[in-house]
């Protein structure tokens, strides 16, 4: 910890540079994803905004909330709860797409 | 035969599972038994301050207790998933010659139909020998299907159809029960499943009043809810034809292909605009709301009888 | 400091423990000291219990006759629910976790606290809360849905107070998930020096491995009411068949918590028993490592298997083979735990004091109930069974037999360390044994009436299963007594029982080496660590009477 | 060395442990949070497989403007959250940075709030709130506005929480009576913050940009 006569170790223009440049990538990602929304692709229009979501949401969890540089305990958390999610997603969509409406 | 302490198997499905559930009660039980004889046997010997051997353990390690007893009953309680799970798939889907009936539940009774039109309340008569395939839908919440003496449950949803069957193999009279919970008189929502011999279900068919043949009333509904207007085979509006349509795969304008089955053409009356047919425009008004659970299967037996008039008769052929 | 100090022997200066530091209800109210914490939450939920079991004793005296002559249809189904919604979310989720867990895991690891005392004290205001709401709902008319609040019977058709009783539910998940966070991070962070995550013990393990299920699984449930509240109280179609809505996404929503629910009422008990059985055995638990693993892959797999609940709900054939599977597979590491339990009696001095002889009827009671969930694992057996009071009976031989029977074998065995006075013998003997008895005559009629085809949720039934009813019913009387005989006994001892010793029971186990009761700190010295847990003897020998310094030292020598 | 003895609380003895206690907490919190609005999204998806037509008419009925601005509008305050949460781990140096950080994100907060409200009006005019009188027709558009109000409104209201926090943040550091530097509060509440963001980041494609192409 820095205390009140050191030097900070970085310096105000570098704490709003690289979190600018962040930022900077997230308002993109989000006009790339409100343009490819109006590109008829199928179901790939979907697809794309989804995986442009995960790629944001990446950004601002690795990055401005620094699970990047969090010890491993931290990122375990992280880790459980979206592996917990997948599973309610994995096993609930394994039913609602393999139901059989009528059988022959 | 004393139904307090037994209970029937009446159906081919009834033998099945209770093959599986006598097996695994051996099963459990030897294990319930051998785990309390230990736990005795263990806090007798070694109750505090007898006279049974202590000094250091055996050499046998627990490690070796451990992967031996873990693998042993991994692949114990694989085998059971394997037995049930194969009697489960061999009697998943309806035999074709299967007998179609409808089961209409509302709060708090059971509506059934025979596919001549003949209806109960709170009973269903079969005949004995022959598959019966059961095609149920609910007015309001959730019921569940449920004859114990069949060994079969099913619950019955609202908006969607669900189906099960059985071949029963004893004749007699045997409860049908409600088996989800479904508000005040759950408990009374009970009836009778009456098994006959071939001959007589037939005859006892026969003298039920003149309930129109469910194709029939959907020939009724066919014209009376303005289907006819666009659908007719004389019809001048460009709308798919239905005659041979049951059981056609039909092309989707979303490049899908399905199957003309009674998913199919209960989603299409009730949701037309979520599988349009190729080459036609999505004009059909939504019909959901607007019919009851019974209609929809009568209009769905009426475009069933267009398909192929041969089958209708085999269906009807008890007449 | 001498060692005579260190170990206790020699009176320090005097000192009010943590129930005399501070006297006044405000102390209560307003305490942040997990101890005071716990008691709060033992009185709450022995009130939610007997509110709970009056509910199901007006139950179990309607069923005596097929027809019923007590109460009409909308009453039992209100009593029913009201059972099931009190006895889940205000008595069985929060017993042993925040009265016993409360208490001893701050203990047990040496540390002063848990680690965010004020939002331990928080969530128990949030169980008050919430509880208030739910009983309002039963003042107001009562709720009649049952407690899995099945759609769309609660959203559009249940006349009654579903919106008080789901709000309360609500509610008292974030109770759940708030003291769940709380001891996740306890258990991490403030662990005493030297122990390390193997040396702990069991029942820290235990409720670890619960807090975990809490935090991930209740955020569903609180989704799956919320979706309920919304579409009842607003408008909101979600699951309405008529728009289109599917009412089993719901049922998958509710048991994505509610089957992991089964495990947070479990789990813990296994962690009670886990520390009693070596006691009285003088044994070191047998496979403690494997024991470790077992709970963890409870936890973890537990939420991989709700689907069994569904097999007749309309669910895939191929979702069920998946579900089928998986459920078999949790089996496994619930085997291993009894096969363990057994082998720690191997070669011990067995001794039959009351925690003992709750214990080993847990063990009784969840091997039978384990064993038939075998049978409701198997597609084809629960399509027959499931809904019906084959199913009735084995949930409560987990969740009653079992867990209320480690919660009073945990209560017995840390009442000295809680209360500083020893309970009477011979009474919670009876109590255990009458239990036990009570139980099993209860609930095993109710395995055959099952079978037979009697569904449950059944105000009137076929006259043919008035014989297994009647003797359920009558079970139900033993067991009301021998609920109500420890409640007295208990408090009895309060003020008339023999003044406990630090270690009543010559435990090991980092509680035990502190003051009965404890002070408000929990320990006047850094408590440090540098062996493993249950160490009543030597490494490869078998159990001695000895106290655990003495045989040790032996062994090393 | 800063004096931190007076940030320590019950029942720690060092000052760090109890931060990276503080921390772990809520992220196994946050955890907890992303199963909640996991479940959501979980039941929209179910619905949307349902009936793919109706999402896509539904979408296209809500207006994309709000809902972009308001994405902009949140992954800004991201960026002052995050300069203001790392400015109060390097010290007491950026003190005024960091409030006027916190008081930005506030602010954003709100801005959200107010297009959020614009952008209630406008669907409570277009007829959008499931009832009698609904303006779409297709089966299936009223579940995706069952939804819409639902998780849009839970949203809101962990945004309102979140606005809570970071405004009392910036009032008590502005009244000296924050220990910016060394109080893990800004660290925790900045964590919550951006969670928040993250899930209206799934939001955005899951309710405004459905069915824009056709």
């Amino acid at each position: 910890m820095s205390g009140e006569n050191a030097a900070p170790r970085v310096s105000a223009r570098q704490l709003w540079r690289r979190n600018g440049l962040i930022w900077a990538a997230l308002l993109s990602l989000l006009f790339l994803s409100l343009g490819l929304a109006y590109v008829p692709m199928g179901r790939m229009t979907m697809v794309a905004g989804i995986v442009i979501a995960f790629v944001k949401s990446s950004l601002v969890i690795l990055l401005f909330m620094e699970l990047v540089k969090s010890k491993p305990l931290v990122r375990l958390a992280a880790f459980a709860g979206v592996v917990c999610l997948a599973a309610l997603f994995a096993l609930t969509l394994a039913d609602v797409l393999t139901r059989i409406t009528t059988t022959q | 035969m004393n139904p307090v302490f037994s209970l029937p198997e009446a159906s081919t499905h009834a033998v099945r599972v209770d093959h599986i559930f006598y097996g695994l009660l051996v099963l459990t039980g030897l294990t319930m038994i051998a785990v309390f004889v230990l736990i005795v046997m263990l806090a007798v010997r070694y109750r505090r301050g007898s006279s049974a051997e202590r000094g250091p353990l055996p050499e046998i390690v627990s490690r070796e207790f451990e992967i031996g007893w873990t693998s042993a009953t991994l692949f114990l309680f694989i085998f059971l998933f394997w037995w049930a799970a194969s009697a489960d798939l061999s009697g998943l889907s309806a035999p074709a010659n299967a007998l179609e009936m409808h089961v209409v539940a509302k709060q708090w009774m059971w509506k059934t139909q025979h596919s001549n039109g003949a209806r109960e309340i709170n009973a269903l008569h079969v005949p004995v020998d022959q598959p019966v395939r059961l095609v149920m839908t609910s007015q309001d919440v959730i019921h569940s299907f449920f004859v114990p003496a069949f060994r079969v449950k099913q619950d019955v949803l609202p908006g969607r159809d669900t189906e099960i069957w059985f071949r029963a193999t004893k004749t007699g009279v045997f409860p049908l029960l409600c088996a989800e919970y479904c508000g005040t008189d759950h408990s009374m929502m009970r009836g009778r499943i009456v098994v006959m011999r071939q001959e007589d279900y037939a005859s006892w068919l026969d003298k039920q009043p003149e309930g129109d043949d469910l194709a029939h009333q959907g020939a009724q509904l066919f014209v009376a809810q303005g289907c006819s207007g666009c659908h007719a085979d004389s019809s001048s509006v460009h709308a798919p034809k239905l005659t041979g349509l049951y059981g056609s795969t039909v092309q989707l304008s979303d490049g899908r292909q399905v199957k003309a089955d009674d998913g199919y053409i209960r989603d299409s009356i009730l949701q037309p605009k979520r599988e349009v047919v190729a080459g036609y425009e999505p004009i059909m008004p939504v019909y959901a709301g607007l019919l009851d659970d019974g209609e929809v299967q009568g209009l769905t037996a009426y475009i069933r009888s267009l398909a192929s008039p041969n089958r209708t008769q085999t269906d009807g052929a008890a007449k | 400091m001498t060692d005579a100090l260190l170990t206790g022997d020699l009176p320090l200066p005097p000192r009010p423990d943590y129930l005399r530091h501070g006297v006044t209800l405000k102390s209560w109210l307003i305490t942040t000291d997990h101890k005071r914490i716990a008691i709060l939450y033992a009185i709450t939920i022995t009130i939610f219990f007997f509110m709970g079991g009056i509910a199901i004793t007006l139950v179990r005296l309607e069923l005596l006759t097929p027809n019923g002559w007590l109460l009409t249809s909308d009453t039992y189904n209100k009593l029913f629910s009201f059972h099931g919604i009190v006895m889940v979310w205000f008595f069985l989720v929060p017993s042993i976790p925040n009265t016993l867990g409360n208490f001893l895991l701050p203990l047990m690891i040496g540390a002063p606290d848990v680690a965010f005392p004020r939002l331990n004290l928080f969530s128990w205001y949030l169980t008050i809360a919430a509880g208030v709401l739910t009983v309002y709902a039963l003042i107001a008319g009562g709720v009649d849905t049952g407690w899995t609040f099945y759609t769309p019977y609660s959203t559009m058709f249940s006349n009654s107070h579903v919106f008080a009783a789901a709000s309360g539910v609500f509610v008292v998940g974030f109770a759940s998930i708030a003291t769940g966070v709380n001891f996740i991070a306890t258990t991490h962070m403030l662990r005493a020096p030297g122990m390390t995550w193997f040396r702990l013990p069991l029942f820290v393990w235990a409720i670890y491995a619960t807090s975990i299920v809490m935090v991930l699984a209740t955020p569903v449930l609180a989704i799956s009411l919320l979706l309920v509240i919304a579409e009842r109280w607003l408008g909101l179609p979600i699951f309405n068949p008529a728009n289109g809505g599917d009412p089993i996404l719901f049922q998958h929503l509710f048991w994505f918590y509610s089957h992991p629910a089964v495990y947070i009422m479990v789990l813990p008990a296994m962690g009670v028993v886990s520390e009693i059985i070596p006691c009285f055995a003088r044994r070191r638990i047998f496979g403690y490592d494997f024991m470790v693993y077992a709970m963890l892959v409870i936890a973890g797999i537990g939420f991989f298997v709700w689907g069994h609940h569904m097999f007749v709900s309309g669910q895939s054939p191929y979702a069920n083979l998946i579900f089928s599977f998986l459920s078999f597979i949790i089996a496994v590491p619930s085997a291993i735990k009894v096969f363990n339990w057994t082998a720690s009696l191997y070669r011990g001095q067995i001794s039959f004091e009351a925690p003992m002889l709750y214990a080993l009827g847990f063990v009784g009671l969840f091997t039978t109930g384990g064993l038939s969930g075998l049978f409701l694992a198997s597609i084809p057996v629960d399509v027959h069974v499931t809904d019906t009071y084959f199913v009735v009976a084995h949930f409560h031989y987990i969740m009653v037999g079992g867990s209320v029977s480690a919660f009073f074998a945990g209560l017995h065995f840390w009442w000295p360390k809680i209360t500083g006075k020893m309970y009477p013998e011979s009474w919670s003997r009876f109590a255990a044994i009458l239990m036990y008895a009570g139980f099993n005559m209860t609930f095993l009629p109710q395995f055959f009436a099952g079978y037979l085809g009697m569904p449950r949720r059944y105000h009137t039934y076929p006259p043919e299963f008035q014989i297994y009813n009647v003797m359920s019913s009558s079970g139900a009387a033993i067991l009301a007594l021998a609920y109500l005989l420890p409640l007295g006994y208990l408090a009895w001892s309060l003020y008339y029982g023999e003044r406990a010793g630090k270690n009543p029971w010559g435990a090991t186990g980092l509680e035990w080496t502190t003051f009965s009761p404890p002070p408000p700190k929990n320990f006047d010295w850094q408590p440090r660590v540098d062996r493993g847990p249950y160490d009543y003897h030597a490494e490869g020998q078998s159990a001695g009477l000895d106290p655990p310094e003495v045989q040790n030292a032996r062994g090393v020598l | 060395m800063t004096d931190t003895s007076g940030l320590l609380r019950e029942p720690w003895d060092n000052f760090e442990r109890q931060r990276s206690a503080g921390k772990f907490g809520i992220w196994v919190f946050l955890a907890s949070e992303v199963l909640f609005f996991g479940s959501l999204m979980l039941t929209y998806t179910v619905c949307r497989i349902d009936h793919p037509e109706a999402f896509a008419a539904a979408g296209r009925a809500t207006n994309i403007w709000y809902g972009t601005i308001n994405t902009a509008i949140l992954l800004t305050s991201s960026l002052t959250m995050a300069v203001a949460s790392q400015a109060a781990t390097v010290g007491r140096v950026f003190r005024r940075l960091v409030i006027w950080c916190l008081a930005a994100t506030a602010s954003l907060g709100i801005a959200f709030l107010v297009v959020k409200a614009f952008e209630y009006k406008e669907d409570i005019e277009k007829h959008l709130v499931p009832s009698a009188g609904f303006a779409l027709h297709d089966t299936g558009a009223q579940l995706f506005f069952g939804l819409y109000w639902l998780i849009t409104g839970v949203h809101a209201v962990h945004l309102i929480i979140g606005i809570v926090l970071v405004s009392r943040l910036a009032l008590l550091g502005y009244l000296q009576k924050l220990q910016i530097g060394e109080a893990p509060e800004i660290e925790v509440t900045a964590l919550y913050w951006h969670l928040v963001d993250v899930i209206w980041i799934f939001l955005y494609p899951l309710i405004y940009l459905p069915g824009r192409a056709s």
